[in-house]
């Protein structure tokens, strides 16, 4: 039986799944199911352990905590309307879905200082305007791009960062702390090594969060990287979108272990592993690592389990329905970043009554979802950039021959 | 637009469907890896998804997780374990996703594939075809766009291989897995699924010897060579210089190492004037190679300064006209070839 | 064999030893440590070791290991964290122990460094140096023998330098540790020590301008142009010339990129014959490049065929009757011009 | 206090020690001081450990025990000899030299079949002919290297397999199952994964002995390709000589884990630890590691903790001295392979009476040794190699042009 998995709403996909199969379609076995597949590693805890500690996620204000739910609501929202505005021919290049796994990006960048660097890769685009963006929807100025440049860089229009010469994730901005990737996978690592050495080597205490998809951690240069910033005990974290699929291959061909988190061993630095449909879970981990960096004790990875939505890149949504298991794709989606938070915060009683489900994104695609789906403001912040984007002129063709050379003085 | 000539004509032509030129790379390599047992198709993505763009689409049903290996993320292993495979009976086709991540491999190519036949005074050879989608002019930008030939051109002990049509994608790529030198093979993705170049391929096997460059348009007046997706340039030009009443020679030399010169300097021997088109950045690319070969060794059959229309020496950017402004075009080329036969 | 002209004059030099060409590396690496305190040198055994050939010997006594750093045998980290390093600020020395493994660290070189000022359309640019020691002639074989300065040449982004004096080791290191572009900086080792090359050195702080040439002897029947060691090969050769009869004109380029143009169309304005030597593989090799830049802008100042002698198209191989074998040599340079001439 | 510690034999440079790190000199102390600092790591065992299952090395006869002396005495010939023929202007080229790192190569390649590969690097030389050597010193056929070839190739003769087109260490055989390196560092491994790849896939059981330093293992390519080795479990086993260090740079500089073994654990595949000192332990992990890859588990990393005896090459001799600690090195050459391999057999009575101590090598440099302190046999198969190297001719110089391509047939 054919379904078209990926654009297909989760309801429906249920409808597919073998009795046995098919888990209860409650808040509950939403946020319950794969918890314990997806978060039994080593260093993991799944939010129900009953612990004396508390954990970083636990001193989050209720402001905070509606915040980061809020930005889930962004970054899926920015997804959503930018795989419409591609289907409607407006967008060129190629558009990797960070669907599903936007918790990983709002958990681990919702602690960092305005200081501390990032690099985002392919799949990350929300990463540069989510970055610093706490309490600070508003602010031109922050350290963290404004969704203008963003929207601007993907419309490929002069407004963005780089004046347009590279697509899609390649951005970035020395003054707001954002390396620019190469598309050469887990080629940022040494770069973001070298920053923190070179801030370091000022008094500084930035970190650097890396973002690399699991498939990425096999690139020699990330063992070369990570190997150097751990000799040195420099505070990068890596973050590890295991989404259990590079492209068209499977974790298990890319990699011996299972939880990518195994990789730092080798290096001698910690391995955290996250559940990253879980904001909280995310954030705990990352403060977790970041604390471990900022102290001055090096390097460490976190990865976060997730699951890739849809195809590796919009042009592979069809074939990606083929070498995906049917079952493996609805239960990897099952879980959704959104609703997951959303339990939660109605278990701390920071959601309450109508509120709790005025917006129910979780569980549509791109297609089925609408504006109606997603608060008012998260609509509003997005359609400021698109409409700066679209205002903004292509940049002259002549600009091509120029900034080879950074010029004499 | 079609080629001109030499078509495959109709007579050696039996198969009743024009194939392009992605479908051509697609039956080489199953052909090959059906006529030879030792042989392994290997790369990221290849098997399960078939390929980033579908070249290797159905070779892991056919033969199998053994013989056709989706690799992890590694471009420096995908190399080294492909030689060590030849080192080891094997004949092997290695995939870089995009040849832009050769670069990832590259100390692996130059040094460990390419000495190995020298090195050991012939003991060894190393039948690896590393293969790749190539080339701009499709919005790709910097990462996604390259032609880095010139980098192995002059890495010695490389074949470098770049085909235009599925005629000779299919018959070049078979050589190569044939020959039993490491080859970089590129190919261009804007022609993948070109209809307008597709065409009627023999039912028979059949192969494209190295170091034999095409005619692909006969002419007196000046002569055009290039390669990959800029012959199509240069056809075109070809067509606008005969509207104004000039004849223009277009060469297609396919493989640059080897490098056919003798096709070149008979052209030049009836046209005297000489263009040379690619799209890889100027400074130490082929074109100036060509240039170089032309006026060393046949200096007396130029009437005027040997002209190269190439990238400017930039990254390619990605927007539409940034992206145009730096990449050789017709009209460019048409403008040259007026310059230069007026000179 | 001395350099004849522009020697250093004894006016503006007033050191009293003349140093060789190491040392002055040596110097102009640790005067601009000591000059910019936001430099930072990086490399395998550059610190405790003080550098496989000593070229950094004494930096990590006089600048601490907070500022030379002895890297992991990572040749891409080195690079890349190179490169971040001088994203957050600082311009950095790195170091390849041979510029042969340069290969092991080629992704970060010609795809993060070399673009990083064109993709942010000029909010970043990268003062990084990678330099180290090339070059054939002492019998370092395949892996301790490269000029492989045509891959970056045709990486545009790069600067590519390489001094054949003392003066210019000193000069156009400083230079290009203040230009404020990633540079590659090819050094020859077999010059490091060697004393009749060496000069006395300003006292003052000065640099050698990028995209100049050096005309190390003036001639007028034939002009020779050159870098590094080759240019030694010239200036011998020049001098049996002139008992021939011949007066050679001997460019040092100097820099590759940018190349100074105009000092080689005015010397061939002179001598309407040009010989390029460089000990590179020929195809898409340097020498081809200026005989293209030549051809195609200065064509007809040519009365003959330009003539390039390079490596031969193969590795370089250990013992020595093979190493020469493929490399240029005073023998072969005069044998050229003497056909030129003729021509 | 200066001493030129590298030429200097043990005896003198024990005067150079206080009293109270003065060790004293005898067997005993010989076998003992360094052998819990350096075997004692997760995977290691002593000698001395008791244990119900016999060790691999333990079911050696007497006579493969007296073999793996004699290949001792041999690999240390050679490299003395070397040095005196480089000393005395003969050779070209840098000698890396392996004097305290024989039991390394000697352990390794004792226990491996005639159809294995090995993949040696710059200071293995002795590897060449070691492999297969094992009860064939006087056959011109076997599976490794002859003395002849090897030396021909050092002496830069046409005699050498590859015509002395490239130096020293890089040589190999397709025939005699032995990979080339490049000088790039750990640029082999992944040469290896796919000649024992090939070799699978017509069934056969060929194991490959890829040989490293612990500066090497910071390469990308190392991880690429011991990476891919895992995920496919091919019999790669990654012999490291840890002799702490890399050229001018301490393995604290190049590494985060002292025990490079950890380096394992990032691939989820076995670390062991041998003491790089003591043939017979090298040769039961060595065993372990084989036979662990030949019965289909996968790749494996064996780390032999042992110290480098002189400079980096012969050109760092004097520099070696300065920026490694006198003490150091002191320690690092106090426990010599020969000594430690006759205490044992002498302890298990493969060795008595004068036999024992008849030739006594270990302890001297190679200005000190002479040709009396290695048993005949040794000398004489050394000298006729050399022999061989100076009668054969060097290349044609016109050769140089030729095999930069295969000819079409
Ligand atoms: C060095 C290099 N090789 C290959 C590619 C092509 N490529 C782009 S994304 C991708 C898969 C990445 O998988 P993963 O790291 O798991 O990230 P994900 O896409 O799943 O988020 C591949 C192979 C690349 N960009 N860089
Ligand atoms: C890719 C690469 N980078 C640098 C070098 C230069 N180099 C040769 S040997 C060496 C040190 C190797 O140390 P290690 O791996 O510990 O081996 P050891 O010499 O100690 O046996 C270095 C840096 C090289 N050969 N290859
Ligand atoms: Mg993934
Ligand atoms: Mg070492």
């Amino acid at each position: 039986m054919e379904v078209r998995v990926s654009f297909a709403p989760l309801t429906e996909l249920m409808s597919t799944l073998t009795t046995d199969q098919a888990p209860e379609m409650s808040m509950e076995a939403n946020s319950e199911m794969l918890g314990t597949a997806h978060a039994n590693g080593r260093n993991s805890e799944t939010r129900k352990t009953i612990s004396s500690e508390p954990r970083p996620s636990d001193l989050l204000s209720r402001e905070d905590c509606l915040e980061m739910f809020r930005q889930l609501y962004l970054a899926r929202y920015f997804d959503v309307r930018l795989i419409k505005e591609k289907k409607r021919g407006r967008l060129r290049g190629t558009l990797y879905s960070s669907h599903n796994q936007e918790a990983v990006l709002v958990g681990s960048l919702f602690g960092l200082k305005s200081s501390d660097w990032i690099s985002p890769i392919h799949r990350d685009m929300p990463a540069f305007f989510l970055k610093d963006l706490r309490g600070k929807w508003g602010e031109a100025e922050r350290s963290g791009m404004s969704i203008q440049e963003v929207c601007a860089q993907v419309w490929g229009k002069v407004g963005s960062p780089g004046r347009a010469r590279d697509n899609w994730s390649h951005i970035g901005s020395k003054a707001k702390h954002i390396i620019h990737s190469t598309s050469m996978l887990a080629g940022t690592i040494p770069v973001a090594a070298g920053v923190v050495y070179a801030d370091r080597s000022r008094g500084g205490d930035a970190v650097c969060l890396t973002f690399n998809g699991e498939g990425s951690t096999a690139q020699g240069i990330f063992h070369e990287a990570i190997n150097f910033a751990a000799v040195h005990k420099l505070p990068v974290v890596t973050i590890v979108e295991n989404n259990q699929w590079a492209y068209g291959t499977p974790v298990s061909q890319g990699s011996p272990v299972t939880d990518i988190a195994d990789r730092a061993r080798g290096f001698g630095i910690p391995g955290y592993i996250a559940d990253g449909q879980d904001v909280f879970d995310v954030y705990d981990k990352v403060a977790n690592a970041v604390a471990h960096a900022r102290a001055g004790n090096g390097p460490s990875i976190v990865e976060c389990k997730t699951f890739r939505a849809y195809g590796h890149g919009d042009h592979d949504d069809d074939r990606a329905n083929r070498y995906r298991d049917q079952e493996e794709i609805l239960m990897g989606r099952l879980r959704d970043p959104i609703a997951v938070c959303r339990k939660l915060l109605v278990d701390r009683g920071f959601l309450t009554g109508d509120a709790a489900t005025a917006y129910v994104a979780e569980g549509k695609s791109a297609t089925d979802a609408t504006n109606d789906d997603f608060p008012p403001e998260v609509v509003d912040f997005l359609n400021q950039g698109i409409e700066f984007a679209i205002a903004s002129p292509l940049p002259d063709a002549a600009e091509a021959g120029q900034w080879v050379f950074k010029e004499a003085e | 637009m079609a080629i001109a000539e030499p078509l495959v004509s109709a007579a050696t032509a039996t198969g009743p469907v024009a194939k392009n030129y992605l479908t051509a790379l697609k039956e080489a390599i199953s052909e090959e890896m059906g006529a030879n047992p030792e042989m392994i198709s290997m790369g990221e993505d290849i098997g399960l998804l078939g390929g980033a763009f579908g070249v290797t689409d159905g070779l892991l049903d056919k033969y199998g997780r053994e013989r056709v290996i989706d690799m992890p993320i590694s471009e420096g292993a995908i190399v080294g374990a492909a030689v060590g495979m030849a080192l080891n009976g094997k004949t092997v086709m290695a995939e870089m996703q995009f040849i832009d991540f050769i670069s990832c491999g590259f100390d692996q190519i130059v040094n460990m594939m390419a000495t190995y036949h020298y090195r050991t005074a012939g003991e060894v050879n190393i039948p690896v075809v590393v293969r790749g989608p190539a080339g701009a002019y499709g919005g790709g930008a910097l990462y996604h766009s390259q032609m880095n030939e010139a980098w192995f051109c002059n890495s010695p002990g490389l074949r470098v291989v770049c085909p235009s049509t599925p005629y000779d994608a299919k018959g070049l790529l078979k050589q190569c897995l044939r020959d039993g030198n490491p080859t970089i093979f590129f190919e261009l993705k804007e022609l993948y699924r070109k209809n307008e170049i597709a065409e009627i391929l023999p039912e028979e096997d059949y192969t494209v010897p190295l170091g034999k460059a095409a005619i692909r348009q006969s002419g007196t007046d000046i002569t055009l060579v290039s390669y990959g997706q800029n012959v199509y340039h240069c056809l075109a030009a070809a067509e606008e210089l005969t509207k104004l009443g000039l004849s223009a020679e277009v060469i297609d030399i396919r493989s640059l190492v080897p490098l056919d010169e003798e096709t070149i300097f008979k052209s030049l021997a009836k046209t005297n004037r000489i263009i040379v088109v690619n799209e890889a950045p100027m400074t130490c690319g082929f074109a100036g190679e060509i240039i170089s070969r032309v006026t060393t060794k046949a200096f007396d059959l130029l009437d005027a300064p040997p002209v190269r229309i190439t990238r400017l020496d930039t990254p390619v950017p990605w927007v539409k006209p940034l992206e145009l402004f730096v990449l050789p075009s017709v009209e460019k080329i048409v403008k040259a070839a007026l310059a230069t036969v007026k000179y």
